[in-house]
């Protein structure tokens, strides 16, 4: 049996024993104990250490708020830190391990920063570290040789680097009614929604629903709250419109009622089953929603707080009546309110001796005094605890007369022995869901505690009701009575003749006394993880920073990982006290998603692993089976080159290049964007769209057309089709395609609804291929049927239709390459069939299929423009593109493209440069007019795309120079400090190959 | 935040296609009035409080909505069709009952 | 007041700290001043701080309508770098690299400016030509830049999934090893300091509700602490430019205003030691001094005032920063939050006079405010005494847009989301 | 004529995956129709254009957006303001239209090869596509016959609801097998089977 583990009562399995490790020693404990309650249950005191002065730390609390608790869990390689022992469910094998210690955690170098304690006080690094004006150490030296160990003393637990090879997933949920939280409030509210008929989603951070029921040992209709919770919890899971979320933290409240939920679905599970996620990210968009999301119990802040035994009352409770393990057996309770006189009756009940209840107040009730008698406590009311001892685990107690008007200690303190010592300061209701939907707290001076406002008309998108704790109402009987009522009102409902559960329980004045801290020696804790002590809100006070942001912000109170869950408050009443002025002037922050920590793996969710999807053209299996190395753009993956075995790149290229100058290539060109354009206006629509004609382009041709931006900067290019008087075919660049799809539906959506014009990105449609070279005509003469390729029957930029072994495709004769070039589309289910019919025609004319770089080798040489040179902030003019600018009607970017700035004559212009040095040229590399290797200066431009020529011998580029045009002919220097690439080049025209295009028009 | 397309009903902002200021007044196609062109093109309404706006419903319908939406809180008072010819009628029967 | 200092710090540990004094004054505004600056943010502080400093015009008001450093200097992600393409952009942007690098000592408060260099990875070969344009760029401008290696990448980053099989494989980056990050929050209190140790008076809770005129001249504010007049009223407001122009009934500008969010993981051990980049979409992260892991995205992408982000973009970040470290998905994102940005219509800012006689405008700073603090206090404050614009801010005028002149560092035209 | 290739081809794994010890929830099948047109009318042509698919379909539409109706054989459904999704197991479905959507009515276009049709059958159907799509796939919010276009992500997806617990799926070819992949995975924690 475990040292604190009580016999009997709990709700854990006794019979089935779990074995796990915390810090590679073995230990046992039972189905339903979580990481906390099971190493206490063993009589471990000492879970972590603190953030800065490495002080040891116990736990705090049972719940999500824990700051001090804090351990990595180990999935092998996979690490998990930073998780609240209070949140880990056990399981056969978990493998948990402290932090932030080293060489262990009972050993702690680090803990010799408290030494430092007053030195280390808040915001002690802005003034420090600047290190010498002059010298060596100057600039930010001396800062950064500090800095290199303030970050390996930082930080909590350590990441890992093994990729997590659990699954993540997300599920997008719809309900009437979504009731977060599922104590009594939330189990009455998801009930009477589900009730009326409404879809209902009830969640629950915790792996049981009940809240508070499960450990209250309060009674709910005649029966253990926690047997009432199972049991309404039971008829809502038989519900076809109700569905429970347990382990689920509903962490964002987003516009338009959207909530974020993560449910740790195989947390605490051995293994997961397969297929199943480890989390599960829920968008919700509710209806309205019930936040019953109850509230948190405040420590108070006198020196020793932090000590490892010091604990709050109702975690004390819980974990007695929950998981049958008592914290201590010698307990003292230090309170300001009612509260933990329960837990204190609760603990004697369970088997510890309650050695004394401290409370800050002068006169009890008589009711108080009755359960401290019940408790057979000591009853120290109108006194203070002043200190802890012990060492690593607490040993006693230091009291003291209080008096709570003036915060004054009288007489003498004295030791009083214990084991553990529970704090309760009052409770905060849980606001953050409210807050983050934009609601503004309101300081409730009666409960010395913000509550939620009601909920306003002017956040229409954001519909909640509030109920049980998370009001203030804080108790039970309430909290049932206000959970009915939000459900039926967030159903839409208006009653029900049921009577209400009758709940037995303790009295208790829900009003705590406005005290918050005990001022006497020694450091006094407010963020406990953080280790921000009452005397660092006080310099934040003298030094100015009294805003509560500022607060936060120069003495970190409030940004640990538990986000200030317990801190908040005794901060601002700390800085109120010093201010003088009320807590509600002082401000609270808002709250900000997520309400606790989430794994980034569930945010990713589906995305991890697998962040784009893969866009494949037709023929992409040929392509792979054909040895081609892919290249990635955009989404699709397109060949770059088709590679023997030994070639480099520019080998593969240039062989492909070269072949098809000679004879013939073929090339997937699928991926460029295709947009139908189909309608009585479609002419006169496209003419507004290019810069150029095209209600005068005759049906069964093509032409090349130019867009520009409304800026009148150039934006995409492309053919278009005339496949009938209203069809055209309009195409794009592949990286564009989207946004001209947007850029043409936002113009007939918007600006001209008038024009009878649809629009259809049919880019899937069509398979593509576009086959070039001396040879091309008569490869397409070996396999097309249904209609000539001839010059007559099939000029330049003409399109005929036919087959190719059986398929209808559509020939248009134009070309990228400059070679005489086709391109050839087929239905995409046929395009691999076609490919193969083309390239099995092409083997006697010596046809090589080619990829990317051969393509941009063609083009280089034939000066034609891509992405590279239309980036954003080129003209037409700047890429010569000027004789496509119609000056018969106006077109979209016509009225700004002649702009002083657009028109200035020191403008980047595309031209041709040659390697005078016959060495490769690089994409990126700079020109400058005098070379200066050492201190490069005075760029004149840039090189957008370079290769080497198979055509010319040379290596060249194509380049945005200033001025360009006015350079050809001259000399200037490559500079490309970069990959120190420095050498003479000649600047030229940006049609290197074929200038007049002898060899596409034949 | 969710968006009541006209025809697909109410959607994840996701779906959607921010487009901007909807108060611009595109010049006529043929205007040489180069202040009013760069009006449009540049210049806009940024208004802490309800804005009018296109969005495009480019993960559903691809219809353009005229969405009126208030810069502080997010909250959406009207959205149509910006084609005046596009009927709100077209509302899908299913979700108006819902 | 007193100097900070190591031995101020011993000193004043030995006496239980009470002896610190307000970082900076709260006084009450006076009638009148030179020049009022509204914007109690980096760049209002950065402007007084330097109009005093360099120009010896310390009778300074910067009028805060919330608590200083309210806006985006404390909601950022911290990166400083100048590794922009246009040459406008690099100067300005180099210019306030140099002030960063000595800001500590200049100010006597540690900003923690800490230059870890800023790695943007590039993940095909047009990007990585790309980059080096843009490295090439900088270096053309003496700006330090380098090429990186997957290899030397992956030394660099031992998290960082450099395998050839991820989706977007990592092929190389361009560093800027002088960028890196500061301490957000103590840029701005420690310009405060610096500007109140001058005679700036800085007036927080003090909110401007109008513009007092003479004609069309700008003489003063009206705010919720009275009417204040001034020879000259500084604009710098950005995320709220929109709202203060309208003031002034300028009804339009060239800009938007959208909401950035930013995220923070728990507190980890060291983990990455750099700023980074991904290529494929927009993610950035950094590790801050106490451990979590700054990171952030894209814009929601609509106009917005509420400080207040939408999901599907956490979801977006997340499945970003996961491509690169498949290790963190069982770390924590433990804080998010939302910034207002002033986007304007070419991603450049704006730093000039007027636009009305009196009045002088700082706005526009794009994802770009944070790191430009100190060279945007330093240009503006010059603007401000001399009436005209520094070289390095010359470029950034408001009439660039009509003109034709813009500065399109990404050459999406006139799209402010996608700036 | 030669058949048409499948972008699934490399994927379509056809039997049980995943967690069907458990029991298959959903069944997955490429349906390969061999007819997908797209139907756009003018403004104020709509009920013209409803007229014409009734008269070469057989299918009545329903008023009202995302309305549609299916025989097993053919399947028409709205997925924005007078455009219309019409599908038929049989090739050459435009020829039919032809003298049908005249240009007065609107426009025609085929998306045979372009749009890739997956159907997804079962009692976790709803639960498997809502790991996808941000849209309410409950009967009532989403009734048989009626069709949605929404998105995941980058690919694009036009949704008719052919069953109680059935749903096809129609998205961009390119894009289909990333889908299907990713369709598969997510199926696979409720056990699938591929037909």
């Amino acid at each position: 049996m475990s040292p604190r583990r009580i016999d009997t009562g709990g709700r854990i399995d006794r019979l089935r024993t779990i074995r796990f490790t915390f810090d590679g020693a073995p230990y046992t404990g039972h189905a339903g104990d979580t990481l906390a309650s099971a190493l206490l249950a063993n009589g471990v005191t000492l879970f972590g250490r603190s953030f800065k002065y490495h002080r040891p730390r116990g736990v705090l609390t049972s719940g999500v708020e824990e700051p001090n608790a804090l351990v990595t869990v180990l999935r092998g390689e996979v690490r998990e830190p930073n998780i609240a022992a209070t949140m880990v469910e056990i399981y056969d094998g978990l493998t948990a391990v402290s932090q932030n210690r080293f060489p262990s955690l009972s050993w702690d170098v680090s803990a010799a920063n408290q030494l430092g304690g007053k030195l280390l006080s808040a915001g002690f690094y802005y003034k420090t570290f600047m290190g010498p004006a002059l010298g060596p150490l100057k600039g930010t030296r001396f800062w950064m040789f500090c800095e290199h160990f303030i970050r390996r003393a930082a930080g909590l637990g350590r990441a890992g680097i093994a990729a997590d090879t659990a699954r993540y997933e997300r599920m997008n949920a719809f309900c009437d009614v979504l009731v977060v939280g599922s104590g009594p409030a939330g189990l009455m509210a998801a009930k009477a929604a589900a009730d009326q008929g409404a879809r209902v989603i009830l969640s629950e951070l915790e792996p049981h629903f009940g809240g508070s029921a499960k450990w209250s040992g309060e009674t709910i209709d005649g029966m253990p709250g926690a047997d009432w919770a199972a049991r309404t919890a039971g008829q809502l899971e038989g519900h076809d419109n109700v569905r429970l979320l347990p382990r689920t933290t509903v962490w964002g409240y987003y516009d338009g009622n959207t909530l974020a939920a993560t449910e740790r679905v195989t947390d605490h599970k051995e293994r997961p089953g397969k297929g199943e996620p480890r989390h599960r990210y829920w968008a919700i968009r509710a209806k309205s929603v019930v936040l019953a999301t109850g509230s948190f119990e405040r420590p108070l802040v006198f020196p020793g707080n932090d000590r490892p035994g010091a604990m709050l009352a109702h975690a004390a409770e819980r974990y007695a009546n929950e998981y049958g393990v008592l914290p201590g057996n010698r307990i003292a309770l230090f309170t300001n309110n009612d509260s933990a006189y329960r837990s204190a009756l609760a603990l004697k009940k369970a088997g510890a001796a309650i050695v004394a209840i401290v409370d800050v107040r002068p006169e009890l009730s008589s009711e108080m005094r009755k359960l401290a008698d019940e408790a057979e406590a000591k009853s120290l009311s109108g006194h203070a605890v002043v200190a802890t001892e012990g060492g690593k685990a607490l040993s006693g107690i230091k009291v003291q007369r209080f008096d709570m008007t003036n915060g004054a200690l009288v007489g003498d303190a004295r030791s009083i022995q214990a084991d553990c010592l529970l704090m309760s300061g009052g409770w905060s209701p849980t606001i953050h869901l409210a807050s983050q939907a934009g609601a503004k707290a309101e300081w409730n001076a009666a409960r010395q505690a913000f509550l939620p406002p009601k909920p306003t008309q002017r956040w229409s998108t954001q519909q909640w009701i509030g109920a049980g704790a998370f009001t203030g109402s804080f108790s039970t009987a309430e909290a049932i009575a206000e959970g009915r009522a939000a459900g039926l009102a967030a159903a839409g409902g208006t009653g029900t003749p049921a009577a209400l559960p009758v709940v037995e329980a303790a009295p208790g004045d829900p009003d705590p006394a406005p005290v918050f801290e005990i001022r006497a020696n020694g450091k006094s804790f407010v963020d406990f993880q953080h280790d921000v002590t009452a005397d660092d809100v006080r310099l934040a006070h003298r030094e100015g920073f009294v805003s509560v942001e500022h607060l936060k912000r120069y003495t970190t109170l409030g940004m640990a990982t538990d986000q200030g869950k317990s801190s908040n408050i005794p901060g601002l009443a700390i800085m109120a006290e010093a201010l003088g002025k009320p807590i509600p002037e002082v401000g609270t922050t808002r709250f900000r998603p997520p309400f606790s920590a989430v794994s980034i793996g569930s945010l990713a969710a589906e995305r991890f692993g697998d962040l784009k999807p893969e866009r494949l053209t037709p023929m992409h299996d040929w392509h792979i089976a054909n040895g081609a190395t892919m290249y990635s753009a955009g989404l699709w993956y397109r060949p770059m080159i088709y590679g023997l075995s030994g070639e480099t790149v520019e080998q593969a290229y240039v062989r492909e290049a070269k072949a098809t100058r000679e004879s013939a290539g073929i090339v997937d060109v699928s991926t460029l964007g295709k947009i139908a354009v189909q309608g009585p206006d479609a002419a006169e629509f496209l003419d507004r769209v290019y810069t150029n004609m095209f209600s005068t382009l005759a049906v069964g041709k093509a032409r090349y057309g130019l867009m520009l931006r409304e800026d009148g900067l150039a934006f995409d290019d492309g053919t278009t089709w005339r496949l009938g008087e209203q069809d055209f075919l309009m195409t794009t660049t592949t990286a564009n395609a989207g946004k001209v799809m947007q850029h043409v539906e936002y113009f007939l959506d918007v600006i001209w609804p008038e024009l009878k014009v649809h629009v259809t990105s049919v880019t899937d449609e069509w398979a593509g291929a576009a086959i070039g070279g001396p040879k091309a005509r008569a490869i397409l003469a070996a396999c097309v049927t249904g209609t000539a390729v001839d010059n007559a029957t099939l000029p330049f930029m003409g399109i005929v239709r036919g087959k190719i072994s059986g398929v209808p495709v559509m020939i248009c004769r134009l070309s990228f390459s400059g070679e005489m070039a086709f391109e050839v589309y087929s239905g995409a289910g046929y395009g691999t069939h076609v490919w193969e019919a083309l390239i099995e025609a092409g083997k006697p004319f010596g046809l090589v299929t080619y990829g990317l770089e051969a393509l941009g080798t063609m083009r280089i040489e034939k000066g034609h423009v891509t992405g590279a040179e239309i980036d954003g902030r080129t003209t037409a003019r700047d890429l010569h593109l000027d004789w496509m600018l119609s000056k018969k009607k106006p077109f979209i970017g016509s009225a700004m493209m002649d702009r002083e700035g657009l028109i200035a004559p020191d403008r980047l212009e595309l031209v041709g440069l040659i390697s005078l040095d016959n060495r490769p040229l690089n994409g990126g590399a700079h020109i400058v007019e005098t070379l200066d290797e050492a201190n490069p200066h005075d760029s004149i431009g840039h090189i957008t795309a370079c290769c080497y020529s198979p055509a010319l011998g040379k290596y060249i580029a194509l380049a945005l120079v200033k001025d360009g045009k006015a350079r050809r002919g001259t000399r200037a220097h490559i500079s490309d400090p970069l990959r120190n690439r420095f050498g003479p080049v000649e600047i030229v025209s940006n049609h290197f190959f074929d200038p007049d295009g002898s060899r596409m028009h034949g | 935040m969710l968006i009541t397309c006209p025809y697909c009903g109410p959607r994840d902002v996701i779906e959607f296609n921010y487009q901007g200021d909807g108060n611009r007044q595109r010049p006529q196609l043929a205007s040489q009035d180069l202040d009013a062109w760069n009006a449009y093109v540049y210049d806009r309404l940024n208004p802490a409080g309800d804005h009018n706006e296109i969005w495009q419903h480019s993960g559903g319908c691809r219809a353009h909505l005229r969405v009126v939406r208030n810069t502080l809180t997010h909250e959406i008072s009207s959205v149509a069709f910006a084609r005046g010819d596009h009927k709100a009628a077209m509302r899908h029967k299913a979700e108006g009952k819902s | 007041m007193a100097e900070y200092s190591a031995f101020s710090l011993l000193k004043n540990a030995l006496t239980g700290n009470r002896d610190w004094k307000p970082a900076w004054r709260k006084p009450d505004p006076k009638a009148s001043y030179d020049v009022i600056v509204i914007g109690g943010g980096g760049h209002g502080l950065s402007t007084a701080y330097y109009l005093a400093k360099e120009h010896g015009i310390t009778n300074v008001a910067v009028l805060e309508k919330g608590w200083l450093g309210s806006g985006n200097v404390g909601r950022n992600t911290t990166a400083v770098r100048s590794n922009y393409l246009l040459p406008a952009n690099t100067r300005f942007y180099e210019h306030s690299m140099k002030l960063w690098e000595n800001l500590s000592h200049d100010l006597n408060y540690n900003v923690m400016f800490s230059q870890r260099g800023c790695l943007n990875l590039a993940h095909t070969p047009a990007q990585l030509d790309d980059f080096a344009r843009r490295g090439n760029a900088m270096r053309h401008l003496g700006v330090d830049a380098e090429l990186m290696t997957t290899a030397e990448i992956a030394r660099l980053i031992p998290a960082l999934d450099v395998s050839g099989t991820a989706r977007f494989p990592i092929i190389g980056g361009l560093m800027q090893p002088r960028a890196g990050t500061a301490r957000h929050d103590a840029v701005a209190w420690g310009y405060a300091r610096g500007a109140d140790r001058r005679g700036v008076d800085i007036i927080e809770n003090c909110e401007v509700t109008g513009f007092l005129r003479d004609g069309d001249r700008v003489t003063g504010v009206s705010t919720s602490r009275g009417e204040i007049r001034a020879k000259k009223v500084a604009v710098a407001v950005a995320g709220s430019t929109g709202r203060v122009m309208q003031l002034a009934d300028i009804g339009t500008m060239p800009i938007e205003s959208h909401v950035l969010q930013a995220f923070v993981t728990e507190s980890l051990k060291p983990f990455v030691d750099t700023v980074l980049t991904f290529g494929m979409g927009h993610f950035y992260m950094s590790q801050s001094d106490k451990g979590g892991l700054v990171y952030g995205g894209d814009l929601d992408g609509y106009n917005s005032y509420a400080q207040r982000g939408s999901l599907p973009i956490v979801d977006e970040v997340m499945s970003e920063m996961l491509a690169l470290f498949p290790g963190l998905a069982r770390v924590r994102m433990l804080r998010s939050w939302g910034g207002l940005c002033d986007m304007s219509m070419d991603g450049s800012p704006i730093i000039t006079t007027g636009p009305l006689p009196g009045m002088y405008l700082n706005c526009g700073w794009c994802y770009g405010g944070f790191k430009a603090t100190p060279a945007s206090g330093w240009c503006f404050a010059w603007t401000i005494a001399k009436d005209e614009p520094h070289d390095f801010n010359a470029p950034f005028t408001l009439d660039r847009f009509h003109r034709g002149l813009v500065i399109d560092d990404k050459g999406q035209g006139a799209t402010p989301r996608l700036h | 004529m030669v058949e048409r290739q499948s972008p699934l081809e490399l994927e379509l794994r056809t039997g049980s995956h995943g967690d069907f010890e458990h029991g298959v929830d959903v069944i997955l099948s490429e349906t390969r129709p061999g007819s997908i047109l797209q139907l756009s009318a003018w403004p104020g042509q709509e009920k013209k254009l409803i007229a014409g698919i009734r008269t070469v379909t057989g299918l009545a539409l329903p008023d009202g957006a995302g309305a549609g109706s299916t025989d097993g054989v053919r399947s028409v459904f709205g997925f924005a303001p007078g455009k219309f999704t019409v599908v038929d197991e049989a090739e050459g479905l435009a020829a039919a239209f032809a003298g049908v959507v005249t240009p007065a009515i609107g426009t025609l276009t085929d998306l045979s090869h372009g749009r890739t049709a997956i159907r997804i059958h079962g009692p976790k159907a709803e639960w498997v596509l809502a790991k996808f799509f941000a849209i309410d796939f409950a009967l009532p919010a989403f009734p048989i016959g009626t069709g949605r276009s929404t998105m995941h992500h980058d690919v694009f997806a036009q949704i008719q609801r052919t069953g109680a617990d059935q749903f096809d799926i129609y998205v961009f070819r390119s894009f289909a097998r990333s889908f299907w992949k990713a369709l598969c995975h997510a199926s696979e924690e409720v056990g699938y089977e591929v037909q």
